[in-house]
């Protein structure tokens, strides 16, 4: 789950992390508002949207006075970036920036561990700093028992600073930084960049943070944050319903039990020449009525001219799927044809019962998955 | 031999009164695995299908001699669960439960090494050595017993594997579904250290999908150090970036993780990649 | 560092651990106060005392009524108990107790870790229990980095209960506790008795605690509860100067450097058929200002008749040691006899210039301690 | 041969720019100790007596492959410079500091111990192995080489000892001051094992002192394990209980660390105890 940085920002300052002063705004006129409390005369102006690249798409810009500010309040609010629209912006004071450095905690598979990954190429994107330059890009492993001691937060701070003064400060927000990643169940918490200031100080001036969807059960007040897009609506309406969903914009809608099979369905879809419409997983069991929410939402969708369910019966036997999968069908008039595979334990059981129930019977993934496509065309 | 488990394992069953351990529990005893106990603190004395029910995992290793559990309590409560298990001295740990915080894993991971102790899963179906013990939530009937070691991140995608092999005669020596989340126990590597080192393993197949490195890392450990035959089929070519494919760990983030690579650094190592599920069998031999 | 009763019970309360209703009181009427806000016909009255044992000194008592509660309050305060002087006593609500338990945390050097020691055996003397029976005695060793987690609270609380559902009570008690002594940096935090009370709550009804004196640096509130004895406050105050000193009663005062060369003297003149006036120990080195205070002390106590000092010369060689003595002893005039035993490096040099000071200087160990207990004599 | 540490032990100080730190270090490097470097974050660059000093352990173990600390630092910084050590794959921590907290040692203990490496102290006086190696503060001039292996709870009732045999011509293969705190780390049992299987150590001196049990466990371990002689002394028959004697871990509690059971304890193992320090040589020749 993802928040804005101007929400990440309100988390960071509950744990002590330095930030710059700045203001949620949702219309040029509390942006004007916001200005006057700054007392600043420069402020930068940053849309506020669930992607990256918002530099590059002009949601961010820098206004001398207030007239600039209207300008790029109003530019800005309303502007599409990535399929989102500004509907906030964040009104921060101009820092005095003497140097940028990049930050971040993150999950690492490899090493089953929060890693600490920090830059002196702060303020770029560290995808690129990480193709061009690796060696640039120091990473801590950090052991779950211990944390981010006194000793490796100093150590890691040295990656970035000379200076006893400066690293004593970065140390701390390191530390500051780890205790709330883990204490949110955070997937990422990254600042980029953090900065030295002209003055001295060191502090976020941009904060991003991700959260385990798995962890929002023990953290109600993040998971208020939440502001799902419409397609991510679809999907939670999905998943509440017990299935994985994702659209993939073809024309065979397909219904498989298992991520993996689901996968591998449309992949073999594309093989064939079509075009998937669907990543859909229903899950261990297939009982009637999840195939029949399921073909509701296989149906909703206007560009799905055939629908492939690909089914591997194991501890639930295909007899049984078969059984299931007719009183379902009883239920659901289309004209959209439907292709059933149905593999696994007495598959010839269940095969034989689908005859002749209007349904198109294959055997193997293959054979479906052709007819599939052969009936798109 | 098999890796993992055989007919000497005896598992218990943590969350053995819940609907999915109780269930499964009957299936893998019903399989011939010595499940020989299970937990749910408060309800020592009882018994579930004829399996003697302890308070802790304690007890039950005390008075069962348990070297593995399997876990089906639900996610809030699976860490514990897990560190349990490994305070208890349980030395295979496999977890059911999905949907487990990754922070807990982790922090239960590192708990379960420090103990001496491997894991599977969190996410996963566990594991088969086929006629010998079934540790977990697969469809044993699929399997048969034989030279195949298979090792997948997937589910349903591994049975459908596994059934394409069976129906063409070729056994398996072990399966191992390491589960579908970023971070879990065991993993391809030390899987593959364990087949090379197994004498009744003659191939394996490796099932993955879109998601972090490790196909990448496995097929670089292939070309140093496997000598037996492998073939491997890789789920998620058509995933968009950015989006969860059902397993949280099935995503491809700023654009790597893609199937593309994955199957790229395969056929760079010299291992044949399956354009569909059934060709693996084929793969395997014509490597034979 | 010990703490009473009854502020032991406030951190308990802070930290979420039941207690029963209590008030402290100083006085009688205090008593009579605190009794009719309890609203209980009977209560509880105890001596609030740095020492065990008051049960058998008649420090607790059971009143059932107004007029009762007078008359142990008035003779409980005031009252000596192995030499304290009551000056608190905490009344509080009688409890119907249905079984009595005992939980503590204590430090144990074998496994150098926390120790959860419980015991079925409640509101006996633990090292009673631990003579007669110690297979009633579980002992739980806490692995730091983890701590009580549910399940070692748990798997501990079946040592007590078989109810889950008093399980589950005790085992949040016995994590709260943990955390408790972790938190403030205790040395033991005993719950003798916890109880199961008729109504089938769980709480404490007696609390100990100790606290590690060398973590009071960083725990101030609780460091204002210290109530140094007369004689702790001595040893305090040598502490304060860099010694250890104990007062041990007899006639021959010792001044050494090291602690365990300064208990190998005392036991010495003991064998020598002497009696030790103290343990004290001048530290590291053995400069001049530092021997002046040690005499100060030594000569405070009005028992001594030989003063002992035994210094082993070390980094700081004998003669530089006999240089600091001599120029301590030009500042120092006393009618009581001193002697001095100089070992180590340039012993014999430094035994040299201590010739003729009019100072009584030995070669050994032995011989010194001869000497002082002669001297006594 | 000694034990811990000899003339090839790569030491590095941290806290060095401190006054005991700098103090010992130039003692240290006198008596010949490999002392490579030193750590004083911020001060990397400088140097102590030719001593090049590091921000970070890491650094300096990376740029001198030191293998040992010795560690001055204030007590409050104490538990984090032990795990910054063992985090840098020191294997032989030597902690001088005085006053840290038990809490801090048993978690810097624990996570010592996981890393593989080896804490003495803290507040001890460090070890010798007698022109070899010198790491803590003992003044080296009183120590000998030799084959009597010296364990001690003790600063300068060691050095006494010591003194004591040396000046009898015998001479030490390694003397440890274990420290006076209640938890500390090596402690009589493994370092009774070191000298056991040490092939220069011919005999052993065991200093003990009032409070807790291990003279009571090393009583029996001796008994059971050590074939070479060794002699006892005992401080503090004289304490009374309740009171700590200086050391912290020297308190008689609830009536058990006694002197006096400690003393019958060896006894009944066979052990010779001595009652002034000076009779130490003459029971290890008795023995002999």
């Amino acid at each position: 789950m993802k928040i804005h940085e101007y929400q990440a920002k309100e988390l960071f300052a509950t744990y002590g992390i330095p930030v710059d002063r700045s203001i949620v705004c949702r219309s040029v006129e509390d942006a004007v508002k916001a200005y006057s409390q700054l007392d600043s005369q420069k402020v930068i102006v940053k849309a506020q949207v669930h992607t990256g690249g918002r530099g590059k798409a002009g949601g961010v810009k820098l206004a001398n006075g207030e007239v600039e500010l209207r300008k790029h309040a109003a530019a800005i609010l309303g502007m599409d970036i990535k399929g989102f629209t500004v509907d906030r912006i964040l009104v921060g004071q101009a820092i005095n920036i003497e140097k940028e450095y990049y930050v971040s905690y993150v999950i690492d598979r490899k090493s089953k561990s929060a890693i600490l990954m920090l830059s002196k190429e702060g303020g770029m994107d560290i995808e690129e700093v990480a193709r061009i330059s690796p060696e640039k890009i120091h990473k801590f492993v950090i052991d779950p028992s211990t944390g981010m001691p006194d000793y490796l937060a100093r150590e890691a701070a040295f990656k970035l600073f000379d200076d006893i003064k400066q690293v004593r400060q970065a140390a701390v927000i390191l530390q500051k930084l780890y205790k709330l990643f883990i204490s949110t169940d955070a997937s990422l918490a990254e600042i980029n960049p953090l900065v030295l200031t002209k003055e001295g100080e060191i502090m976020a001036i941009d904060a991003k943070m991700t959260f385990d969807d798995n962890a929002l059960f023990r953290h109600s007040k993040i998971a208020t944050l939440n502001e799902p897009t419409e397609e991510e609506k679809k999907e939670q309406n999905a998943k509440n319903k017990g299935f994985s969903y994702v659209n993939l914009g073809g024309e065979i809608g397909c219904m498989v039990n298992g991520a993996g099979l689901a996968m591998a369905t449309m992949d073999l879809i594309k093989l064939y020449g079509g075009n998937p419409a669907n990543f859909l997983d229903i899950g261990g069991s297939s009982n009637p009525t999840k195939v029949i929410e399921a073909m509701k939402l296989l149906l909703s969708d206007q560009n799905v001219k055939v629908v492939l369910i690909n089914i591997f019966g194991g501890i639930t036997r295909c007899d049984d799927v078969a059984k299931g999968l007719l009183e379902a069908f009883k239920q659901i008039k289309t004209d959209i044809p439907v292709v059933i595979r149905l593999t696994g334990t007495n598959e010839k059981e269940g095969r034989a019962l689908l005859q002749g129930s209007g349904l198109h019977v294959a055997e193997t993934m293959g054979e479906a998955t052709e007819k599939a496509v052969s009936m798109c065309q | 031999m098999s890796i993992l488990i055989d007919s000497n394992t005896r598992v218990i069953v943590q969350g053995i009164t819940g609907r999915d351990g109780g269930f499964h529990s009957s299936k893998m005893k019903a399989y011939g695995t010595n499940i020989v106990g299970g937990t749910s603190p408060g309800k020592a004395g009882e018994s579930v299908d004829g399996i003697p029910v302890f308070n802790t995992v304690r007890d039950a290793v005390a008075e069962t001699g348990a070297d593995t559990s399997v876990i089906f309590v639900p996610a809030p409560f699976a860490k514990d669960a897990m560190m349990e298990a490994a305070d208890a001295g349980i030395k295979l740990i496999v977890t059911i439960t999905e949907g487990v915080p990754t922070l807990d894993v982790i922090e239960a991971y590192h708990y379960i090494k420090r103990k001496g102790a491997n894991l599977i899963g969190p996410n996963c179906p566990g594991l088969i050595s086929p006629e010998k013990s079934l540790v977990g939530i697969m469809p044993s009937m699929v399997f048969k017993q034989g030279g195949t070691g298979v090792i997948s991140r997937s589910g349903t995608l591994t049975y459908e594997v596994v059934y394409n092999l069976t129906q063409k005669g070729i056994g398996q020596s072990t399966a191992v579904g390491v589960g579908g989340d970023p971070v879990v126990g065991l993993y391809f590597i030390e899987l593959l250290e364990m087949f090379e080192n197994d004498s009744q393993t003659d191939s394996i197949v490796l099932i993955g999908e879109i998601g972090g490195d490790a196909e990448e890392r496995a097929a670089a450990y292939i070309r140093e150090h496997i000598t037996k035959p492998v073939a491997v089929f890789i789920a998620g070519q058509q995933a968009p970036p950015g989006k969860q494919m059902g397993h949280a760990g099935a995503i491809i983030s700023s654009g790597s993780g893609t199937a593309a690579e994955k199957i790229a650094a395969f056929e760079a190592a010299g291992v044949p990649v399956a354009q569909e599920p059934s060709q693996i069998p084929e793969l395997l031999k014509n490597r034979r």
